[in-house]
C-alpha cells in the first residue's frame, strides 16, 4: 500500500520533470490591446484551423501593458507579438533597443474609431470635444473667467452645457495601460483643452504643465477606470443608462443592440464617417512582431501572412466584418508588402 | 388548603393567561424557522431555474442548409491537388458565392455582409474537412448543412423578438426576410449541439466549446491528485498516528486548520510569486494551475483524512498492538485499510472543491484565450469555472446560453463527484 | 381493573438483561408472566391518577399498564432494578416523553381529576404544575439569580421586579440554598458545587409553584453530605408539594418516602406503603430485590 | 527522457526484485527458523527494496534536473563561435528552435544547416545521457540493494530501519503544511515590502484615496496614483456586512429549525439540499449576481423610484450571503447539538415552550460558538473573490450605501494581476500588499473564530 503510494508519487514527480524538461515553446505568444484583442482572437483562431501551427496564445494587457512586455527582451519567456491601439512611441522604442529588441516590425491593421456611447434606452447626446474636456479634466479653466486652472466644478452634463442632459458626469473608461486611453486624450482632451487660447499658449512655455492641464483625468469619481476589458463596460453601460463609456467603435459596432454611440462635433460614429475621417476621433491600429523571433518561433510569418490577407484585412475580409476598417489600397499594400519582406522599424 | 395550594393556584391562574401570548410566539418562532429553510432552498431553486432556463437552448444549434459549387478555380487554381494548397484555401468564399447565388439580388457591401452573416465563419472549415476527406468532390456543387451565425441561432431560439423595432435587434429587417426564405424552403434547421463538446473556445459563439476548458480542468485536476491524496494521506498518517504531542505538531495543526480558511486567491498569490516568478513555469499552464490547487485543497484532504483515522477505534490499534504488531505494522495493516474510504471521500470533497475555484488559477494566467484544446500538463489551458468566466464577460447574447450550459456541465461533474463520495461512504461506511 | 400484561418472551431485548447471566434458573425465576400489581394503588385524595399507562420506545414495549396515584403532601419513591421503567413512568406525570423521538405513551393520567393525556392539553401549563428535577444538576449557563428567576420570567408569574426577587428569594430559601448564595446571586449558576446546583435545579422548579415535583435519581451524582442536604429538603417540601421521587437507592427511599412503587422490567410490582415494602414485602421479586438478591 | 517513465517503471521491477531476493535471503539466513529473525522477512525483502530504489531515484532525480542544462552547453560549445557569443536571451530562443526541432514541433522556417547540426547533436547527446541514464541509476540500485543485501542477518533490525525510512517520508509530508504557510507569507511580504518602499504604509491603511492606474510611461498623464486602501476597506465591510446580515438570521434560524422543530424526514431532504448551496462553484454565483440578480434590484428599486448602481454593493452581498447561508447553517447545528440534551430537559420540564427553550436557553448557551460560526463566515466573506469580481464595481468609493457601487479588495487584486506581469510598479505591487492584509485579517479572524470554538466544545465535553 505504502509503496503503491509512493510510486505513484514517484511517477508523478519523474513524468513533471521530463515532461518540463523538454518543453519548448511551440505556439506564438501574443499580448497587448483590448481593442485589437477581437481582431488579433479571429485571426489566431482562423490561422490554427488553417495552418499546422498551433494557435497562439492571445492575453489582453492593454496597448501600454503589453508594449512593455514586449520590449522587456528577447527570449522564449517573452511575447513575440504585441498589439496595440495605437503607434508605438519613440520612448518606448528606446526601451525595446536597451533590452535588446532591436528590430521591430510595425504591421498598421486598420484604422477603429473611439466612441463615446451609452445605453440605448437612453436620450441620443452630440458632444463636443471641449465639452468632453470640461467634463473629464481634473483642472479645467474657471468658468467664472480669467485665464486659470480650477479643480474641475461640474457635476451633470447639464453645468457644462444647457443642451446636454442633466445627468451626473459618469464615464467609464480605459486606464493608463490602454492605448484607447492614449488615444482619446490625444485626440480629445488635447484637442478640447487647446480650444482655450491660454492653454494651448502654455505649450510653448511650459510642455509639462500643458501636459497636466490637458491629460490628467478626474479622479473624484466622474472618471471611472473600468479595466482593460472593453466588453465590460459595454455590459455596465447597458445595465446603466445614465452612464457613458469610451470604447473602441468595433465594440460599439458589435453591439448595436444595446448601446449607441454619440455624436462627436455632430458626426455619428459610423463606419462611413471613419473611414472617411469626417468622424474627428478615430486612430489607426497596429501589432509589433520582434523580428529576433520569426523563424525561431514557429509560425510567425504565416501568422503575419494570415493577418494581413486580402480574406482577413482586405475591403470584404473577416475583420471588417468585426467593425475594423480596413486600409486605404495604397496603405494596405505598402503593409502586405512590408509584412511579406519582414521590414523593421526605422 | 393549605397556604402553598393557593399560591400554586393563584401561579396557575397567570400561566393560563399568558399561554395565548406565548402560543403566538411559539407559532411566530417556528414560522420563522420555517421561512428561514423556504427561503434558502428557494434562493436554490430560483438559481437552477435561471441557468437551466438560460442554458438549456445551448445544447441545439440552429444549421442551414447549403449548395455548394466547389469551384476550383478557387481553391485550386494549380489543379494539382496538393494537400498543402487544398488545405490553405479559402473556402470561406465558395460559401459567400453560394450565398450569393441562393439571393442574387442582394448587391451593396453592407447588405452582401449581413447575407454572410447568416452562416458562421466556420463554415468554410467544415467545407474544408470534407473537401480533405474526398478531393473529388471539387468541381462538383454538394449539399452542405454548417452552423448558422450566432445571431440567427439567437433568433431562432427566440431570444430575439422578431417583431421589435429594426434598431433594437441585431437581425436586421433584410436579414430576416433572408431567413424566412431559408425556413419556407426547409433549409434552417435545429440539430444537436456537437461543436459545443468537441470545440475549444471561439471568439464565435456558435463554433465556442468547452472540449479545451474541460481538457484543461482533467490535467488540473490530475496534477492536483497525484500530489495532494499521497501527500494529505501521509501527513494525516503521522499527524493522527504517530506525531509527538509537541510544539511543533501543534504548529503544524494549527497551520492547517488555518490553511483551510484563508481565501483562495491567497493561494493565487502563492503560486504566482511562487511557480511563476521564482521557479519560472510557464504562465497560463495547468501544471501551476494544479500546483496551487493542490496547496489549496490539501489542508481539506487532511482534515477529512484524519477525521477518518480518528473514526477507526483505538480498539483496532490496541488489538494489533497486543499481538505484537510495531506501531507502523499496526497502522499500515489495520489502521489506514479501514480509514481509506473516509479518505476517499475526503479527497473526492477536495478534488470538488479545486474543480470550481477560478480565483486563484485567474491569478496564474488561466485566463487567456486559447483556441486550441490542450494536450498536456505544460500546454496553456483554461479550466471550466475560468471559462465559466470569461464567457460571462463576453458581449454576445449567444454566450449567456453558452456560460449558463458551461455552468451546467460543471455542475452536473460537481454532482457526479459529490454522489461518488456519498456512495463510497454509504458503501464503506461502518458503525463501531 | 387490571389487565393482564403479555408475556414476556424475548430476553435479550430487555434493558438490562445483560447485567447477570442468562442462566436458565434466572430466566425461570425473574422473566416470568406478571400477573399484576400487588397492594393498594389507589388513594382517597390523589393529585394524579394514572390508570392503565403503557409507553413504547418504537418497537420497545418499555412500560406496561401500569395504574397507580398520587397523593397530596407525599414523596413517593418509586424504586427497581436498571431499566425497570421507574425514569419513563415519571416523565410520563409531566408528558416529558413527548421531547423523546419515536416515544409513544396510552392510557390515562389524571391531575386533579383532567386528563393530561388529551390531545388538547397544552405541555406548557402542565409543566408549570408538574415540575421536575434531574438526575445531573442541569443549570442554565446563567447567573444564580437568573435560573431561579427563568420559571417566573417565562410564565410571567412576577408582576413586578420586585415581586420576582421576592419570589427567587423565598424559593432560594426554601431550597435551603439562600445562606449559601445570598451574597453572589449574579455569579454563574454552573460555578456551583454539584450539591448546590442540584439544590439550585430544585429551587428553580419550585420557584413556579408547581403543584407536583418530579425527581429523577436527584442525588446519583451527589456526594453523601449533598445527599443529606437534599433529602432533608425533601421532607421539608413535602409540606406544600407532593413529591415523586425515582431512586435506585433503597435506603434513601426508605430515609424520605411515605410510600414505594416498586417497578421490574416494565412492570409496576407492588405499591404500599414504605415501611410495609422495605418490611415486609408481598411480592416475591420485591423481595428479592429489597434483600439483595437481585438487582 | 522520454524514456523516464520506463525507467521508473524498471526501477520499480528491480526493487520489486530485491524484496523478493531480501525475503528468501532471510528465510535462508534465518536456517528455517523464521522465529529467530529480529523482523518478518517481508521486512527484509522491504528492506533491500527501499535501498535499491531510493538512492537511485534521487540520482534519477537530480539528473533530470541537471541533464538539459549540461545538454544545452555541450551542444552550444560544439556549435559555431558565434553562437556561443550571443546574448543569453538569444541563444535560449535558438535553442527553443532546436528544441522545436527535437521534440518534433513544426519549426517556423526552413532551418539551416548549424541549427540541424545542433539539433542532431543534442539528440545524440540526449541519447547518451538515456543510456547513461539508464545505466547510472540501474547500476546503483543495484550496487546498494546488494550491500543492503549483504547486511541482512537474523538480528538485522530490518523493520526499524523500514519504519524509520517510511516515517521520514511521512514527516516530510506533513510539513508542507508549514511550507505553504511560509511560501504565502514570503511571496507576499516581499513584494509588499517593495511596494511599501515605493508607497509609506501609513498612506496605504490610512489613506481615504484608491487611485493605482498611475502612468505607466514617463511621457503619460496618469492618475495621481493614490493607494489609500481605506474606501476598499469600507467596500469590503459593507459587502460583508450585507452578506452577512442575509446568511446570519437565514443559517441560524434554519439551523435551528432543522435541529429543534423538523421532522427527520424533512431534515433528510432539507439539509442536503441547503447544502448544496455550499458546493455550488463561486463563478456560478458570480454570474448569477450579474445576471440576473443586480438587473433585478436595480428594475425593482426603479420601480420604487430608488437609484440604484447597477453593481450595488446591495447585489454581490446578497447572492454572497446566499453562498454563506448552508456555511453559517451547518457550523450552527453543529453547535446546537453540542448543547446538552439535559439543559434542554432543564428548560422543557418548567415548562418553557420550544421556542423559549431556544431563545432563552439554547442560543446563550451556544452563543460563543454561534459568534465563533460567524466569524469563520465573516472571514469566508471577506475572502471571497468571484462573486465580487463579477457582480461590484470598480470605483473605489466611501460609501455606506448599499445600493452605490463599490469596490472590494478582492476586486482590485484581480484587477490589479490579470493580465499584468510587471513587476516593479507600484500598481502590480499594490495587489500584493493588499494580497498580505487579506491574509493577516482572515488569519486574525481564524484564529479567534478556532479558538472560540474550542473552547465552546471544552465547556460542554
Amino acid at each position: 500500500m505504502n509503496k503503491a503510494k509512493f510510486a505513484l508519487a514517484v511517477l508523478s514527480v519523474a513524468t513533471i520533470g521530463s515532461a518540463y524538461a523538454q518543453s519548448a515553446r511551440g505556439y506564438i505568444s501574443i499580448v497587448g490591446s483590448s481593442t485589437v484583442y477581437p481582431f488579433a482572437t479571429v485571426v489566431a483562431e482562423q490561422f490554427g484551423k488553417s495552418t499546422q501551427f498551433k494557435t497562439p496564445k492571445i492575453e489582453s494587457t492593454g496597448s501600454g501593458g503589453g508594449i512593455k512586455l514586449f520590449c522587456a527582451g528577447v527570449g522564449v519567456e517573452h511575447p513575440d507579438i504585441t498589439n496595440a491601439s495605437r503607434a508605438i512611441k519613440a520612448s518606448e522604442l528606446e526601451q525595446c533597443a536597451a533590452n535588446g529588441v532591436k528590430d521591430v516590425i510595425e504591421v498598421k491593421i486598420g484604422y477603429d474609431g473611439i466612441s463615446v456611447g451609452h445605453s440605448k434606452s437612453a436620450a441620443d447626446v452630440s458632444f463636443t470635444r471641449r465639452q468632453l474636456y470640461l467634463a473629464l479634466a481634473k483642472e479645467v479653466p474657471d468658468p467664472k473667467g480669467g485665464d486659470k486652472l480650477v479643480a474641475n466644478p461640474y457635476k451633470t452634463w447639464q453645468d457644462i452645457n444647457a443642451a446636454l442632459p442633466a445627468l451626473r458626469i459618469e464615464v467609464l473608461g480605459p486606464p493608463p495601460t490602454s492605448g484607447t486611453r492614449d488615444a482619446f486624450v490625444e485626440l480629445v482632451m488635447d484637442e478640447g483643452c487647446n480650444s482655450f487660447s491660454f492653454i494651448k499658449a502654455m505649450n510653448k512655455a511650459d510642455k509639462a504643465a500643458h501636459k497636466a492641464a490637458c491629460q490628467t483625468l478626474r479622479e473624484d469619481g466622474a472618471y471611472v477606470e473600468a479595466g482593460e476589458n472593453d466588453n465590460l463596460i459595454v455590459q455596465k453601460l447597458e445595465a446603466n443608462p445614465d452612464a457613458f463609456g469610451i470604447f473602441g467603435f468595433s465594440f460599439l459596432d458589435q453591439n448595436r443592440d444595446k448601446i449607441k454611440g454619440a455624436s462627436i462635433e455632430g458626426v455619428a460614429p459610423e463606419f462611413e464617417t471613419i473611414a472617411d475621417g469626417s468622424y474627428p476621433v478615430s486612430r489607426p491600429l497596429f501589432f509589433y512582431v520582434k523580428k529576433a523571433h520569426v523563424g525561431v518561433i514557429p509560425g510567425i510569418k504565416e501568422y503575419l501572412a494570415e493577418f494581413t490577407s486580402a480574406k482577413a484585412m482586405g475591403e470584404e475580409g473577416y475583420l471588417s466584418e468585426r467593425g475594423l476598417i480596413p486600409l486605404p489600397k495604397d496603405e494596405y499594400a505598402r503593409v502586405v508588402g512590408n509584412a511579406k519582406t519582414l521590414t523593421a522599424m526605422k | 388548603m393549605s397556604d402553598a395550594s393557593e399560591t400554586a393556584r393563584t401561579s396557575y391562574a397567570r400561566v393560563e393567561a399568558g399561554m395565548k401570548r406565548r402560543r403566538a410566539a411559539e407559532r411566530r418562532f417556528r414560522f420563522l424557522g420555517k421561512c428561514a429553510v423556504g427561503l434558502g432552498l428557494a434562493f436554490l431553486a430560483i438559481l437552477f431555474v435561471s441557468i437551466v432556463g438560460n442554458g438549456y437552448s445551448a445544447f441545439w444549434q440552429t444549421r442551414i442548409t447549403l449548395d455548394v459549387t466547389i469551384d476550383e478555380a478557387t481553391i485550386d487554381p494549380a489543379g494539382a491537388r496538393e494537400p498543402q494548397v487544398l488545405r490553405t484555401a479559402d473556402y470561406g468564399a465558395l460559401i459567400k458565392q453560394s450565398l450569393r447565388d441562393m439571393f442574387p439580388e442582394v448587391s451593396g457591401r453592407r447588405n452582401r455582409f449581413a447575407l454572410y452573416g447568416l452562416v458562421s465563419n466556420g463554415a468554410g472549415f467544415d467545407l474544408r474537412d470534407k473537401v480533405l476527406a474526398d478531393p473529388a468532390l471539387i468541381g462538383r456543387t454538394i449539399s452542405l448543412t454548417v452552423a448558422a451565425d450566432d445571431d440567427v441561432d439567437m433568433l431562432m431560439k427566440g431570444h430575439i423578438d422578431r417583431r421589435a423595432p429594426e434598431s433594437d435587434r441585431r437581425i436586421k429587417d433584410n436579414q430576416l426576410a433572408w431567413i424566412e426564405r431559408l425556413e419556407t424552403d426547409g433549409r434552417i434547421g435545429s440539430a444537436f449541439n456537437v461543436d459545443f463538446f468537441a470545440n475549444g473556445d471561439s471568439r464565435d459563439p456558435e463554433l465556442a466549446g468547452i472540449r479545451g476548458a474541460l481538457m484543461g480542468s482533467i490535467y488540473t485536476l490530475l496534477v492536483t491528485l497525484g500530489l495532494s491524496f499521497p501527500l494529505a494521506v501521509s501527513a494525516a498518517v503521522y499527524l493522527e498516528e504517530f506525531a509527538p504531542k509537541n510544539r511543533w505538531t501543534d504548529l503544524i495543526e494549527v497551520n492547517i486548520n488555518n490553511l483551510a480558511a484563508v481565501p483562495s486567491i491567497v493561494f493565487g498569490l502563492l503560486g504566482l510569486a511562487v511557480f511563476i516568478n521564482f521557479f519560472t513555469l510557464p504562465r497560463s499552464a495547468p501544471i501551476v494551475g494544479g500546483l496551487v490547487l493542490t496547496l489549496m485543497t490539501l489542508p481539506t484532504i487532511i482534515i477529512a483524512s484524519r477525521a477518518a483515522l480518528k473514526s477507526v477505534p483505538p480498539s483496532i490499534r490496541e488489538g494489533a498492538l497486543g499481538i505484537g504488531a510495531s506501531p507502523m505494522q499496526a497502522v499500515m495493516y489495520h489502521v489506514l485499510p479501514l480509514a481509506l474510504p473516509g479518505m476517499l471521500t475526503g479527497t473526492i470533497i477536495g478534488m470538488a472543491q479545486a474543480l470550481g475555484e477560478t480565483a486563484p488559477l485567474l491569478m496564474i494566467g488561466m485566463v487567456a484565450f486559447i483556441a486550441d484544446v490542450p494536450g498536456g500538463v505544460f500546454d496553456p489551458a483554461t479550466a471550466l469555472p475560468v471559462q465559466v468566466y470569461l464567457w460571462a464577460d463576453s458581449p454576445e447574447r449567444a454566450f449567456v446560453e453558452k456560460t449558463s450550459a458551461a455552468i451546467m456541465v460543471l455542475l452536473l461533474f460537481l454532482a457526479t463527484m459529490n454522489a461518488l463520495a456519498v456512495l463510497l461512504r454509504r458503501r464503506f461506511e461502518r458503525r463501531w | 381493573m387490571h389487565v393482564q400484561a403479555s408475556e414476556f418472551t424475548r430476553v435479550s431485548t430487555e434493558p438490562g438483561a445483560g447485567r447477570f447471566p442468562a442462566a436458565p434458573e434466572i430466566e425461570g425465576r425473574y422473566h416470568r408472566e406478571h400477573r399484576g400489581t400487588v397492594g393498594e394503588v389507589r388513594l382517597d385524595l390523589p393529585r394524579m391518577r394514572c390508570t392503565g399507562v403503557d409507553v413504547h420506545y418504537g418497537d420497545k414495549h418499555a412500560l406496561r399498564d401500569v395504574s397507580l396515584d398520587i397523593g397530596m403532601n407525599e414523596v413517593l419513591a418509586m424504586i427497581g432494578p436498571s431499566g425497570c421503567g421507574k425514569s419513563t413512568f415519571l416523565r410520563c406525570l409531566n408528558r416529558m416523553n413527548d421531547t423523546v423521538a419515536g416515544c409513544r405513551v396510552s392510557g390515562e393520567i389524571l391531575l386533579d381529576g383532567k386528563d393530561i393525556m388529551a390531545p388538547d392539553v397544552d405541555v406548557v401549563p402542565l409543566r408549570a404544575r408538574v415540575g421536575m428535577v434531574f438526575q445531573k444538576p442541569n443549570p442554565f449557563p446563567k447567573s444564580i439569580f437568573e435560573n431561579v428567576a427563568f420559571g417566573p420570567r417565562i410564565h410571567g408569574l412576577a408582576r413586578s421586579h420586585a415581586e420576582l426577587e421576592e419570589i427567587v428569594v423565598s424559593s432560594l430559601k426554601k431550597a435551603n440554598l439562600w445562606d449559601e448564595v445570598k451574597d453572589r446571586l449574579a455569579h454563574p449558576g454552573t460555578g456551583l458545587s454539584g450539591g448546590q446546583q442540584q439544590r439550585l435545579c430544585i429551587a428553580r422548579a419550585i420557584a413556579i409553584q408547581p403543584e407536583v415535583i418530579l425527581m429523577d435519581e436527584p442525588c446519583s451524582a451527589l456526594d453523601p453530605i449533598s445527599t443529606a442536604k437534599i433529602e432533608q429538603l425533601i421532607d421539608e417540601l413535602r409540606r406544600n408539594y407532593s413529591i415523586c421521587i425515582v431512586t435506585h437507592s433503597m435506603q434513601q427511599a426508605a430515609r424520605v418516602s411515605q410510600r414505594t412503587a416498586y417497578f421490574h422490567l416494565g412492570d409496576l410490582i407492588e405499591v404500599g406503603e414504605t415501611d410495609q415494602i422495605f418490611v415486609k414485602p408481598r411480592h416475591q421479586l420485591t423481595e428479592d430485590y429489597i434483600t439483595g438478591r437481585f438487582g | 527522457m522520454t524514456q523516464t517513465p520506463l525507467l521508473v517503471v524498471l526501477l520499480l521491477t528491480l526493487s520489486s526484485l530485491a524484496y523478493h531476493f531480501g525475503r528468501k535471503r532471510a528465510f535462508a539466513v534465518s536456517g528455517g527458523r523464521v522465529r529467530s529473525l529480529h523482523s518478518l522477512p517481508a521486512y527484509y525483502g522491504l528492506y533491500v527494496a527501499l535501498w535499491a530504489v531510493i538512492p537511485a531515484l534521487l540520482v534519477l532525480g537530480l539528473w533530470l534536473g541537471f541533464e538539459d542544462g549540461v545538454i544545452t552547453r555541450l551542444v552550444v560549445a560544439s556549435m559555431p563561435p558565434e553562437f556561443a557569443g550571443l546574448e543569453p536571451s538569444r541563444l535560449n530562443l535558438v535553442l527553443n528552435d532546436i528544441r522545436n526541432l527535437v521534440v518534433g514541433n513544426i519549426v517556423s522556417s526552413a532551418p539551416d544547416a548549424t541549427i540541424i547540426a545542433a539539433a542532431d547533436r543534442y539528440r545524440e547527446l540526449r541519447g547518451i545521457s538515456t543510456i547513461a541514464l539508464f545505466a547510472a541509476t540501474l547500476g546503483l540500485a543495484t550496487v546498494s540493494g546488494w550491500v543492503a543485501y549483504g547486511r541482512i542477518r537474523p538480528e538485522h533490525r530490518s523493520r526499524n530501519a523500514v519504519e524509520r525510512i517510511v516515517m521520514g517520508l511521512l514527516i516530510a509530508c506533513s510539513t508542507i503544511a508549514i511550507l505553504t504557510t511560509v511560501g504565502i507569507v514570503l511571496s507576499v511580504l516581499f513584494e509588499s515590502i517593495r511596494f511599501f518602499q515605493a508607497v509609506p504604509v501609513t498612506e496605504f491603511l490610512f489613506g481615504l484615496d484608491w487611485s493605482p492606474q498611475i502612468a505607466i510611461r514617463a511621457d503619460q498623464a496618469g492618475s495621481s496614483g493614490a493607494f489609500g486602501a481605506v474606501p476598499l476597506f469600507a467596500g469590503t465591510m459593507l459587502i460583508t456586512l450585507i452578506a452577512m446580515s442575509v446568511a446570519v438570521p437565514i443559517g441560524l434560524m434554519s439551523a435551528i429549525y432543522l435541529a429543534e422543530y423538523a421532522s427527520a424526514r424533512v431534515r433528510a431532504i432539507a439539509k442536503p439540499l441547503l447544502e448544496v448551496l455550499a458546493g455550488i462553484p463561486t463563478v456560478v454565483y458570480g454570474f448569477f449576481a450579474a445576471l440576473t440578480v443586480a438587473p433585478f434590484i436595480r428594475n425593482s428599486g426603479g420601480m420604487l423610484g430608488l437609484d440604484i448602481a447597477s453593481e450595488s454593493a446591495l447585489a454581490a452581498g446578497l447572492v454572497m450571503g446566499v453562498m454563506i447561508i448552508p456555511f453559517v447553517s451547518s457550523l450552527s447545528d453543529d453547535v446546537i447539538n453540542a448543547v446538552p440534551q439535559s439543559l434542554r430537559d432543564g428548560a422543557y420540564g418548567m415548562g418553557a415552550t420550544p421556542s423559549e427553550t431556544i431563545r432563552r436557553v439554547i442560543i446563550p448557551a451556544a452563543l460563543p460558538g454561534i459568534v465563533g460560526a460567524v466569524l469563520l463566515a465573516v472571514s469566508r466573506a471577506i475572502g471571497e473573490t468571484m462573486i465580487v469580481v463579477m457582480a461590484a464595481g470598480l470605483a473605489a468609493k466611501l460609501t455606506a450605501n448599499p445600493f452605490e457601487a463599490v469596490t472590494t479588495v478582492t476586486v482590485q487584486i484581480v484587477t490589479l494581476l490579470v493580465g499584468d506581469q510587471e513587476f516593479d510598479s507600484p500598481k502590480t505591487l499594490a495587489a500584493f500588499a493588499l494580497g498580505l492584509l487579506l491574509f493577516f485579517v482572515t488569519l486574525a479572524l481564524n484564529v479567534l473564530a478556532l479558538y472560540i470554538v474550542r473552547k465552546y466544545r471544552e465547556q460542554y465535553e
